[in-house]
């Protein structure tokens, strides 16, 4: 007989302020095979698991259902009681009457009553549950970091030094990803380069640490502890360990007039090229849209002049398979830079420029060697106009979010022009200063206060460009919203912050989720930060959304201990909600007709046969069989049984057909 | 969406009439920036949508006495610019008829709403516009006698001016709508 | 949003959503706090791939006036490709539930992602409406019940 | 081979901007197309139906489109920009809003389909005449010229979804492909102050003096306009803009039509050019190379 205590939370007044738990409570110790019911305002608290433990004890109880929140939220909790208890984790279930129910429906009797129906129906699957052990799984203690920006150089470096191997993929011929690009980083203004450089270098010889540049994610398969994971490295054209870095090759290719990507196309860079001078690793590859010998036949100038003979015109892409318990994302963002703005003219006038382009020409390493010139003739700008939130904020022609990074950047950048040209007067056209970090705001009021930077709350209308000038016409909304009319010598725009391209293949490829503006999704936005919803992958830095570098790099650390912590056991134990094959006595051994129906539309290749052999070794009977460590649940097989022969633990036909008929029945 | 209103501010109608919700603005002021007539009103766009959000009657009325409402010349420059993509020309579209049906309309606007009015009468008796005769009411009504009497001539020998009104025959169904529509 | 109008037909409704997107995208709309109709109650299943056949008519027997399914968008499953085959699996249920007599609007089938709690109750909300002016499901629930439905299709 | 199709002067093109329906007919015979004017058309309504009426403000032009529709014209053109933007977005918002639908259409006595296709000058051009302008034309436009497409042509976009809001190209190419050059200029969306041209003269002389005056200064030969409520306020208006600006403004403002008739060799009468309060000095070039088939045809003109 079963024994069944269900214990209602009032979660406050979460659940209690439109659903009457008391009622519900009494109802429920009514349904048959319920032994006790009751309800408490904080069933997670210590009093309220003590309470579920104490029942168990005292009635003996063949399971519980804990009517709360939802289990995404909390059943490891109260499966963690059961057990403490001495019931098997998988007798408890949790009835969830709080997002479903409570906090979607207003105060009334049907909410009630859809409280008391949603418990009675977990009643009945608990009922049918079954004591279950957890299955173990051996884990393969590397990680594979897909981005070498700084948060892929931060996870690498702090897993490998946890003694773990590493394996970094990235897709550019250098890791350094934005940061890379930088000038002075806001709130202190140290050079980029300098505090990146050395980490970078450290990858490159770390020696727990794979870096495979120019190379992509082929494909993934299997689940956590035992990824297999399919690199596509991109023909270099190069053999990469005869190549020295000597630089010769990109002195002497003709093709010179290539706008860099590295700097924003404010320089050029030659066919055989490193990214930027600090590039790690530091050896070439062909571009071979730009090279002349891939679209003519001719050239090969570089190979006559590498002194080790290293240049492989004839190199394919080629790859490689690397096993892996877990997997890090760390692609990074992208700036939104077509000419989505017709208004303000990007794309068309030279010297609207985008933020990215900004931080070249303050870079001492960049086209300009630090000065800050307008690309149309070189002239330094007297009057520079930033104009904020261009794309960011604006459902209409850009992203609806705020790009996070961006307010404080402007501030940097009117504050480094300030800085270089002492006669220049920079003006900001804002909505709001979102300063919100350490320092941050101090950073902010610096440059109103002591840098001059002229603040106005506004958004531009329309940039145009008349005899040289940029007409930059905007309003204050401080003072009624006057017009305002500036002619500037050039414009920064602050455009938005967006996913990485290719974000979404990717997600597609790993089967991790991501939202609506292709970020990855966190498993729980505030508590599962680092995590993704699908279990032994992680993520970190501006791939989740727009961050900044300390918040980049603290994720990354964050991540990159959740994943040492999942290395530091050597088997992992997993949920033994699988499917299996129902088995029977002789001479039937299974109802399963050996159709193998199941086999292809198994998404991780789980089903094989099992020959079912006699005493002396002839076989009987070809069935299915359902390999535990490959199986993740998903059920699709038992769909697809005609014979009804594969069942799916703790989803299997008596529980969901008891869930049905509980769930209408009473109705 | 709940039925009854019991919000009873001039944002609130306009957002029950038009489905233009003054609270998504945020005041960015683009919409003033563009606005080619912004520096004749006295409150510029993104101030009248301020107003709005503010559900203050002396507020409301503020809007519905103001010349803003009509000195908008329906360019939709602000719309087509707006983040928020709020219809702005149409809540003063709105704002418009509201005021002349409580009769708040800007003195100074008189001559705007004088011309709307001929605009429309003339259309109401021939079915299409007549400019001879919308000139001269509009003359009757504003008291701007002798303005544009000067290009009347001009524009005569250019032929630009028909002395007679074009007559549609289906002018009596035209003038029908105007009953018909009156209750707005 | 919703109101239960005692005088009109309120249908009963059950959602099959699968662990991974739809439930943890329901699971969003109450954190956001969106209401929508009373009339529906979930149940849990890994993966919209797992519902069969047989579910449905189970519901339908046992008094569901409509069902949603619901699961994560194409591309997006949690299990590679459960909801593709679901969705083709419900390509061919159709024309056998036409068959039977149901009435395939009777079945609406979603995608609503983890991070679509708004379109979770949108989704509730019209196909409600669409149950609701559907009316009762009793003469399908008899003839399936007469029928000696059983459990294998 | 004559092609038909549904045309909608309006009141404008009837009185104060008559040189524009002159222009459009010569210019659709010229490529064989004939206009049949929508029966016993009224009046769309303008600016001052919407601004104080807003449900007359939908009767008047769906008036218009059951006419069209009685007599089974699948197409109109409607050259006026106004008119184009009224009926463009009447018939949009009553396809989508059944009860808005229901009550103008027992105002009107009509059941609209909303699935007429209606065409403004520009698109008329793009379909009927860019094909085959380069065989007729005689004479090159080798001019500097502003295209001014106003408010009405292509705002709001999600509506009529013609060419973008922002720095629009149509009618550039249009005026490329006749030898023109078209400036790059910010003010081709600027409103020139419209329906205020009587009522707030002074206004308009601020709002299109701006526009002229850019125009002029970029060194633009000649302004191209698409809407007769720009063109007057452009041409007509001229002394209240040279007031406004404080300085005298000569730069002449053409018609779209009229340019390419132009182009074609049209006479003053045919293209209405002598309409204007602005005088059109412009002289054009005669082609370098000029088909035979044409060059015959000009002997017997
Ligand atoms: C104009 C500007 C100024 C800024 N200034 C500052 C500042 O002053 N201070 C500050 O704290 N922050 C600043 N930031 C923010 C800073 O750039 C980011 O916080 C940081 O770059 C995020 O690092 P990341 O590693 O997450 O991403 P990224 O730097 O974008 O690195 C991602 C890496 O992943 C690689 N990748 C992408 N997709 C794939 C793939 N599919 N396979 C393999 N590799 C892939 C990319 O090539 C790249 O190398 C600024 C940003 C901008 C735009
Ligand atoms: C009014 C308010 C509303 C908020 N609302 C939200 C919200 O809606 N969403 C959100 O994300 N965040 C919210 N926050 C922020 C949230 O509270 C913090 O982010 C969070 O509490 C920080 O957690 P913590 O562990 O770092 O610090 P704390 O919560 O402060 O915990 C620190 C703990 O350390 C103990 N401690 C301190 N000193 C010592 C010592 N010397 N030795 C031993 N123990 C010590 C303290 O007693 C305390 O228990 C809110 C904050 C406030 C003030
Ligand atoms: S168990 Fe869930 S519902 Fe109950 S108090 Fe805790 S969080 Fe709230
Ligand atoms: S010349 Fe040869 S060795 Fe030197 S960088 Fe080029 S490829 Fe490498
Ligand atoms: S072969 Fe290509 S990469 Fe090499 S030098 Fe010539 S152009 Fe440059
Ligand atoms: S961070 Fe600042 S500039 Fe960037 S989108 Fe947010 S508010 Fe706008
Ligand atoms: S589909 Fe069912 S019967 Fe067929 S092989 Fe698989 S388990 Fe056996
Ligand atoms: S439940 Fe079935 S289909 Fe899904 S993974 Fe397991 S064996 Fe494969
Ligand atoms: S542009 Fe739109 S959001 Fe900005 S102030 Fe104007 S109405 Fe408000
Ligand atoms: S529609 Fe009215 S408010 Fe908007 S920009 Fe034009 S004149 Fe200004």
């Amino acid at each position: 007989m079963a024994r069944i205590g269900v214990f209602i939370c009032h979660c406050g007044e979460n659940i209690s302020a439109t659903v009457d738990c008391e009622k519900v409570a009494k109802v429920a110790s009514e349904f048959p095979g319920v032994t006790v019911s009751v309800d408490y305002k904080y069933m997670c608290s210590d009093p309220g698991q003590n309470m579920v433990k104490e029942a168990i004890l005292e009635h003996n109880l063949t399971g519980v259902v804990v009517s709360a929140c939802s289990p995404r939220m909390h059943e490891p909790t109260f499966r963690n009681a059961c057990a403490e208890a001495g019931l098997n984790p998988f007798l408890c279930e949790m009835a969830n009457i709080r997002e479903h129910c409570s906090w979607v429906h207003e105060k009334s009797d049907a909410t009630t009553d859809k409280a008391i129906d949603i418990v009675r129906t977990l009643v009945e699957k608990v009922k049918r549950n079954e004591a279950l052990a957890p299955i173990y799984v051996p884990i393969t203690k590397t990680a594979v970091v897909i981005g070498g920006g700084v948060a892929g150089i931060q996870a690498s470096l702090d897993i490998a030094d946890a003694g773990h191997k590493v394996v970094l993929v990235e897709r550019e011929p250098s890791i350094g990803g934005h940061m890379s690009q930088l000038s002075e980083t806001f709130p202190t203004l140290d050079c980029s380069q300098c505090i990146l450089t050395p980490r970078m270098v450290d990858v490159a010889r770390h020696p727990n640490i794979t870096l495979y540049t120019y190379a992509e994610i082929e494909s993934v398969d299997g689940s956590i502890g035992n990824f297999n994971v399919k690199i596509r490295l991109k023909s270099k054209s190069l053999d990469e360990k005869l190549c020295t870095g000597c630089g010769a090759c990109i002195q002497k290719c003709p093709v010179k007039k290539i706008p860099s990507e590295f700097e924003q196309g404010l320089g050029k860079r030659t066919a055989i090229y490193v990214p930027f001078p600090q590039a790690v690793p530091n050896k070439p590859v062909i571009d071979r849209v730009n090279c002349t010998y891939y679209i003519k036949g001719k050239c090969k100038v570089c190979e006559i002049v590498c002194p080790t003979k290293a240049i492989r015109f004839d190199q394919e892409d080629s790859f490689v398979e690397v096993q892996a318990g877990a997997l890090l994302l760390a692609t990074g963002f992208d700036v939104l830079k077509t000419n989505f703005f017709p208004e303000y003219g990007y794309g068309k006038y030279e010297d609207v420029i985008d933020g990215l382009a900004f931080e070249r020409l303050a870079s001492a390493s960049g086209p300009t060697k630090g000065e800050i010139r307008r690309p149309s003739d070189g002239e330094i700008p007297k009057k520079i106009v930033f104009i904020a939130c261009a794309g960011s904020r604006d459902p209409a022609k850009g992203i609806e979010y705020c790009s996070k990074i961006c307010c404080m950047y402007t501030a940097k950048h009117a504050m480094l022009y300030k800085h270089k040209v002492h006669e220049g007067t920079p003006y900001i056209f804002y909505m709001d200063i979102r300063a919100t970090g350490k320092m941050y705001e101090e950073f902010v009021r610096r440059a109103i206060e002591e840098d001059e930077v002229k603040y106005i709350r506004g958004r531009v209308s329309q940039v145009y460009e008349k005899n040289g000038k940029l007409i930059v016409r905007g309003v204050d909304t401080l003072l009624m919203g006057q017009a305002v009319e500036i002619e500037a010598d050039m414009v920064v725009l602050a455009t938005a912050g967006i996913a990485s391209p290719g974000s979404e293949e990717l997600a597609q490829k790993l089967h991790v989720s991501y939202d609506k503006h292709k970020f990855f999704s966190e498993a729980h936005p505030k508590l599962k930060p680092v995590e993704t919803n699908t279990a032994g992958i992680y993520l970190a830095g501006a791939c989740q959304s727009t961050k900044d570098i300390p918040e980049t790099v603290a994720a990354a650390s964050g991540a990159a201990a959740k994943i040492a912590g999942l290395f530091s056991n050597d088997l992992l134990k997993r949920d033994p909600l699988i499917a299996v094959v129902k088995k029977c006595a002789p001479p039937l051994y299974s109802s399963c007709t050996g159709c193998f129906m199941c086999i292809p539309v198994c998404p991780y290749q789980a089903i094989d046969k099992e020959e079912i052999k006699d005493r002396s070794g002839n076989i009987i009977k070809t069935i299915s069989h359902i390999n535990p460590g490959l199986c993740q649940g998903c059920g699709t097989c038992v769909a697809f049984c005609k014979s009804k022969s594969i069942d799916i633990l703790g989803y299997n036909h008596d529980q969901v057909c008891a869930e049905v008929e509980a769930l209408l029945n009473e109705w | 969406m709940s039925a009854h209103i019991e919000n009873n501010s001039l944002s609130a109608k306009l957002q029950h009439a038009t489905e233009v919700k003054s609270a998504k603005c945020y005041q960015c002021g683009k919409c003033s920036a563009g606005c080619p007539v912004s520096n004749e009103m006295e409150y510029p766009p993104s101030v009248a949508m301020r107003l709005l959000q503010t559900e203050d009657p002396e507020n409301d009325k503020k809007l519905l006495k103001s010349q803003t409402i009509w000195l908008c010349v329906s360019c939709e420059m602000c719309l087509s610019r707006c983040p928020m993509e709020i219809d702005i020309p149409k809540a003063m579209d709105f704002m418009r008829q509201k005021s002349l049906a409580e009769g708040l309309s800007h003195p100074k606007s008189k001559n705007i709403i004088s011309f709307h009015k001929a605009f429309l009468d003339s259309i109401k008796f021939t079915g299409r516009l007549h400019e001879i005769s919308l000139v001269a009411d509009y003359k009757l009504r504003s008291w701007h006698l002798g303005q544009d009497v000067g290009m009347v001539p001009s524009m005569l020998s250019r032929g630009k001016l028909p002395i007679l009104p074009e007559m549609i025959k289906g002018r009596k169904q035209v003038a029908e709508f105007f009953k018909k529509t009156k209750k707005t | 949003m919703e109101t239960n109008n005692t005088n009109s037909f309120e249908p009963k409704v059950v959602a099959f959503v699968c662990n991974w997107c739809t439930y943890a995208g329901a699971d969003l709309t109450g954190t956001s706090r969106i209401k929508y109709a009373t009339n529906v109650k979930i149940i849990r299943f890994p993966c919209t791939g797992r519902i069969d056949f047989m579910l449905l008519m189970k519901a339908f027997a046992n008094g569901a006036d409509g069902i949603i399914i619901s699961g994560c968008h194409p591309n997006d499953c949690h299990y590679t490709s459960g909801n593709f085959h679901a969705r083709r699996r419900w390509m061919i249920f159709r024309n056998l539930l036409d068959f039977i007599g149901v009435d395939v609007n009777r079945i609406v089938f979603s995608w609503v992602s983890a991070a679509e709690g708004a379109k979770w109750a949108e989704v509730v909300n019209e196909s409600v409406d669409q149950f609701r002016q559907l009316g009762p499901a009793t003469s399908y629930q008899k003839l399936i019940k007469n029928s000696e439905f059983q459990e294998v299709e | 081979m004559q092609k038909k199709i549904g045309y909608y002067p309006g009141c404008s093109l009837e009185g104060s901007s008559r040189e524009y329906s002159e222009s459009v007919v010569t210019l659709a015979n010229a490529f064989d197309v004939e206009l049949v004017q929508v029966p016993d058309w009224n009046c769309c309504g303008a600016t001052a139906a919407h601004n104080l009426n807003s449900i007359l403000s939908f009767s008047l032009p769906a008036r218009i489109l059951a006419k069209a529709q009685e007599a089974e014209m699948d197409t109109i053109v409607v050259p006026c920009a106004a008119c184009y933007n009224r009926l463009t977005m009447v018939q949009h918002e009553l396809k989508k809003n059944d009860t808005l639908r229901a009550e103008v259409n027992g105002i009107i006595g009509a059941e609209l389909k909303c699935d007429i296709k209606i065409l403004n000058i520009v698109q008329f051009i793009q379909m009927f005449v860019a094909d085959f302008v380069a065989s007729k034309q005689q004479f090159l436009f080798d001019k500097k010229v502003a295209c001014y497409y106003g408010c009405l042509l292509v705002r709001p976009h999600d509506v009529l979804d013609f060419d973008r809001t922002e720095d629009p190209q149509s009618m550039d190419e249009v005026m490329k492909s006749l030898g023109a050059n078209p400036i790059d200029w910010p003010f081709k969306t600027e409103c020139c102050g419209a329906g205020m041209s009587v009522s707030r003269t002074d206004i308009v002389g601020r709002l299109s003096g701006r526009i002229v005056k850019e125009a002029a200064d970029r060194g633009a030969e000649a302004i191209i306009v698409a809407c007769p409520m720009c063109h007057s306020n452009l041409d007509m208006r001229r002394p209240a803009l040279e007031k406004a600006m404080g300085e005298k403004l000569t730069i002449p403002v053409l018609y779209i039509s009229q340019a390419i008739d132009m182009a074609l060799g049209k006479s003053q009468k045919e293209t209405g050019i002598n309409r204007h309060f602005v005088p059109v000095n412009i002289s054009l070039q005669n082609r370098v190379v000029v088909p035979e088939v044409v060059l015959e045809k000009t002997e017997e003109n």
